[in-house]
C-alpha cells in the first residue's frame, strides 16, 4: 500500500509546475513509529542481512547528542537507497535517501541522539536490504556548572 | 523567511563532492523555549537536489537531524558548470532554495 | 530523554583508557568542525555589516575596527588595540558598539540592549563577530601591546586572571592553572601559557553545537564569572576587555582559524 | 605546589605597574553591577583570599597557620550524628547548582563534587582537579573522628589546606548540614556506591 501511495504522490508532483508543497512523500507512519521494527515494517523493509558493504563513519564518542556527525556510504551493487535508524531515540527512523542515476549512495549528516545507542545504516538494493550498526557513546560534556 | 543557505559543488577523484548548509531549527517538538513553553514541531521533512534540473537524490528527514542541517553528497562524474540545485520543505510547508554552479 | 553515561565504556579502569576516551572525543571535535553551519552565521553578519541602520540610518561599513575605516581584513586578528578616538582599549566588540554609536546614532543603551542571543534569535554582534572574524582567517594573532594603555590593559588582564573572587574563592587560574586538569569530562586548558592559549583563542568566537550558537569572548568572560559566582561584569567594561586583551596576547603569533566549534 | 604561576607570566612580557590585588579590586566594582543573589560585596577580598592571591595559593608557614586556625573556629557541628543518606548525597555530589545569578535563591544548591572529584565508579563523567575519593571510607574507616575530619572539610576545606580550590561550603551557605551529613554517607557508608 505504502508503495502505491508514494507513487501516486509522485506522479501528482509531476504535473505541477509549483515548488513543492505539502504533496511531497513523507512516511508519516514509518517516521512515527516508536520502535526501529516498526519503522522498518512500514518502509516495507521486511529482512535485512547484515554486510560489510554497507560502511558507517561516526565516533565512538559524542560529547554531545545535539550534533553527532556520521557518514553512511553503500558498496553494495545497484544501491538505490540508505535508512538511518537510531534504536534508541524516540523516533528510531532517522532518515531515509533515495539515489537515482547521477547520484552515489553516500551522505554526511549531522543527527541528534537521546542517549548511547546503536546507529543502525540499511542499504537497499535489488529489492533487498543489507546493514551494519556502529554504537555512539553520549555522554554529557562542559562544567554542569 | 527562512534564513541563508550555503552550498559548495567541487570536482572531486571521479565524483561532485556538494555540501549544502541549511538554516533552520528542525524542532522536536520537546524543546520548551526561555519562559517554559514547548516549541512546536518544525522541521524540514523532504530534501531534493538536481543536478542540470534533473533529480538525482530524493530525501525524507526527519526531526532527528541536527539544527542548521550541513549534509555532503557526492554525484557521480560532473563538469564544471554543472547546475545544481538544492531545496527542502519542511512541515510547516516552507520551502528554500539553493543553486550553485560546480566550480 | 534519558541520558545514560557510559558505564559499559569503562568496563576496567586505567590512564590507557582515558586516553582512548580523549581520543575519541578529539575525533569527534573533528567531525563535528567539518560539519559547521557557522557559514551560515558570518553571512548574517555580513548582511548586518551592510545593513544601515539607526536613528541616522547608516550601515556599520565606515567603522574603523583598527586598520582604517570599513578595513576588514586582519582587523580581529589585531585586536585587542588602543583606539585614539575613545582613548581605550577595546575588543572587537566593544568596538562595533562604539561604531553602532558614532556612526548610526544608536545611544550606548540601544546598542547594547541585547549583547547575547539565542539560537533562535543570535544577537547582532555575535552575528557580526562571526562575519569580522572570519575575515581574519589564516592571519596572526597581534593584538596591541605597544601603546601605554594596552601594556596597563595586558598587566590589568593578568592579574584578574588570578584574582580569587567570589562566593566561591575562585580565580581564572582555579580552573585553568594547571595542565591536564578536567571540569567532568571537559579539559582545561592552562591559558597563561602560550602554547595551551593558542589553539583556544584561535578558534573564538565558536559555533556551539550543543545550543546552536554563536558564542563570543564578551560571553565566555560573563559565563565564567557566573559560575565563579560572582555580580555581573558590564558588557565592554576594561574588566572583560583586559581579560580578552590578556589570553589575546598569551595566544600571540597563533594562525587565527576561527570561527571555530565548541561542544 | 604550585609553581609560582605568576613570575613566569611575568617574564614574557613588557613590564609595566603590575596591579595589587587591592587594585584589582577596585576596577572590579566599578566593572561589575549586582545581578539575582549574586551581590557587590562578594568582589571584596577577605584575608585568606588576598594572602591566596598575593602569594600564588603559597602563603608562607606562619601565615598559614594563623589563617587555617581562623578558618577552622568557623566549623559549626550539629547535634548528634554526622553520616547522613548516601543516596541523597549522590544528588548533592551531581548538582552544580546553587548561587549563580540565575541561580533562584531558596532553591537547594549542590556541592559540584563531580565537577572535580571522582567518586562513584559509575559516574565516568567526573573532574580530576581534586583528588580521586573512590573506595574513600573503604580505606580510612568511618570513625567518629574521621566523620568529624569528612564534615569539617566539606563545611571548609580551607581550615585544612589555606589556598585549597575547594570552595568554604559551610561559611557561603551554600550547603546545609543536613546536606553535608549526606555527602559524609556517600563517602563513609559501606553501603554507598564510592566504598563498593
Amino acid at each position: 500500500m505504502n508503495r502505491l501511495r508514494r507513487a501516486l504522490a509522485a506522479a501528482l508532483l509531476l504535473g505541477l509546475a509549483a515548488p513543492l508543497r505539502a504533496l511531497a512523500a513523507w512516511n508519516k507512519d514509518a517516521f512515527g513509529a516508536k520502535t526501529p521494527g516498526d519503522a522498518l515494517k512500514h518502509l516495507g523493509v521486511s529482512g535485512a542481512t547484515p554486510s560489510a558493504d554497507v560502511h558507517i563513519d561516526a565516533p565512538q564518542i559524542a560529547e554531545n547528542g545535539a550534533v553527532v556527525p556520521i557518514e553512511i556510504s553503500s558498496a553494495v551493487a545497484g544501491t538505490n537507497a540508505l535508512i538511518v535508524v537510531i534504536e534508541k531515540n524516540p523516533f528510531p527512523l532517522t532518515a531515509r535517501f533515495d539515489f537515482k542515476e547521477g547520484a552515489l549512495p553516500f551522505v554526511k549528516l549531522n543527527v541528534k541522539m537521546g542517549e548511547t545507542s546503536d546507529v543502525r545504516v540499511l542499504a537497499e538494493a535489488g529489492g533487498k536490504h543489507y546493514f551494519a550498526t556502529h554504537e555512539v557513546k553520549v555522554t554529557i560534556g562542559g562544567c554542569g556548572g | 523567511m527562512a534564513g541563508p543557505m550555503k552550498m559548495r559543488a567541487n570536482l572531486g577523484a571521479g565524483f561532485t563532492d556538494v555540501r549544502v548548509l541549511m538554516t533552520h531549527p528542525m524542532e522536536t517538538g520537546l524543546r520548551k523555549d526561555a519562559d517554559g513553553k514547548l516549541v512546536p514541531m518544525h522541521f524540514i521533512q523532504n530534501l531534493t537536489v538536481k543536478v542540470n534540473g534533473k533529480t538525482v537524490i530524493e530525501a525524507e528527514i526527519s526531526q532527528a537531524v541536527s539544527r542548521n542541517p550541513v549534509f555532503s553528497f557526492r554525484l557521480k562524474g560532473g563538469a564544471k558548470g554543472d547546475k545544481i540545485e538544492v531545496s527542502w520543505l519542511d512541515n510547516h510547508g516552507d520551502t528554500a532554495a539553493i543553486e550553485t554552479a560546480i566550480a | 530523554m534519558k541520558l545514560l553515561t557510559f558505564a559499559a565504556l569503562l568496563a576496567f579502569a586505567g590512564a590507557a583508557l582515558a586516553d582512548e576516551t580523549a581520543k575519541e572525543i578529539q575525533r569527534y571535535r573533528e567531525m563535528v568542525a567539518e560539519g559547521s553551519p557557522a557559514e551560515l552565521f558570518e553571512i548574517q553578519g555580513e548582511e548586518l555589516w551592510k545593513k544601515a541602520q539607526g536613528p541616522k540610518q547608516v550601515s556599520l561599513e565606515r567603522c574603523d575596527l583598527g586598520e582604517g575605516a570599513g578595513v576588514l581584513k586582519g582587523a580581529y586578528a589585531h585586536l585587542p588595540r588602543y583606539f585614539k578616538d575613545a582613548d581605550r582599549v577595546m575588543d572587537l566588540e566593544t568596538r562595533l558598539v562604539h561604531c553602532m554609536v558614532t556612526l548610526q546614532g544608536r545611544t550606548r543603551e540601544q546598542a547594547t540592549v541585547r549583547v547575547f542571543g539565542s539560537a533562535d534569535r543570535p544577537s547582532e554582534l555575535e552575528l557580526l563577530s562571526a562575519y569580522i572574524a572570519g575575515q581574519s582567517r589564516g592571519m596572526a594573532i597581534e593584538p596591541g601591546l605597544s601603546h601605554p594603555k594596552e601594556k596597563a590593559s595586558y598587566e590589568l588582564g593578568r592579574a584578574l586572571y588570578f584574582q580569587r573572587v567570589g562566593a566561591w574563592d575562585f580565580s581564572c587560574a582555579s580552573c585553568h592553572g594547571e595542565e591536564g586538569k578536567r571540569i567532568r569530562m571537559q579539559e582545561l586548558p592552562v591559558l597563561y601559557k602560550p602554547q595551551y592559549a593558542r589553539p583556544v583563542i584561535a578558534s573564538w568566537p565558536a559555533y556551539r553545537v550543543s545550543t546552536s550558537q554563536v558564542i563570543t569572548l564578551q560571553w565566555r568572560m560573563n559565563d565564567c564569572y557566573r559560575q565563579m559566582r560572582t555580580p555581573e561584569p558590564t558588557f565592554g567594561s576594561e574588566t572583560t576587555v583586559a581579560l580578552i586583551h590578556f589570553l589575546t596576547a598569551t595566544a600571540r603569533g597563533e594562525r587565527y582559524h576561527g570561527p571555530g566549534n565548541k561542544r | 605546589m604550585r609553581t609560582l604561576a605568576l613570575l613566569l607570566a611575568a617574564a614574557a612580557l613588557p613590564a609595566s605597574a603590575e596591579p595589587t590585588p587591592k587594585d584589582v579590586q577596585a576596577v572590579m566594582q566599578r566593572d561589575f553591577h549586582p545581578r539575582g543573589q549574586a551581590t557587590m560585596e562578594r568582589l571584596v577580598q577577605d584575608r585568606l583570599q588576598r594572602v591566596c592571591t598575593e602569594t600564588h595559593n603559597q602563603p608562607p608557614g606562619d601565615v598559614t597557620k594563623t589563617l587555617e586556625a581562623e578558618q577552622m573556629k568557623t566549623i559549626v557541628y550539629p547535634q548528634g550524628s554526622l553520616v547522613g543518606d548516601w543516596k541523597r548525597g549522590e544528588a548533592i555530589a551531581q548538582s552544580g547548582r546553587g548561587l549563580t545569578w540565575n541561580d533562584k535563591p531558596g532553591v537547594p544548591a549542590g556541592g559540584s563534587c563531580y565537577n572535580c572529584h571522582e567518586l562513584s565508579p559509575q559516574e565516568l563523567s567526573h573532574g580530576t582537579i581534586g583528588p580521586s575519593l573512590r573506595g574513600f571510607g573503604k580505606t580510612r574507616g568511618a570513625s567518629t573522628e574521621m566523620q568529624r575530619y569528612v564534615y569539617g572539610k566539606i563545611y571548609n576545606a580551607k581550615a585544612y589546606n589555606v589556598c585549597s580550590q575547594m570552595p568554604r561550603f559551610g561559611p557561603s551557605g551554600t550547603l546545609t548540614a543536613e546536606q553535608i551529613k549526606d555527602l559524609v554517607a556517600l563517602l563513609l557508608d559501606p553501603a554507598s556506591p564510592v566504598n563498593r
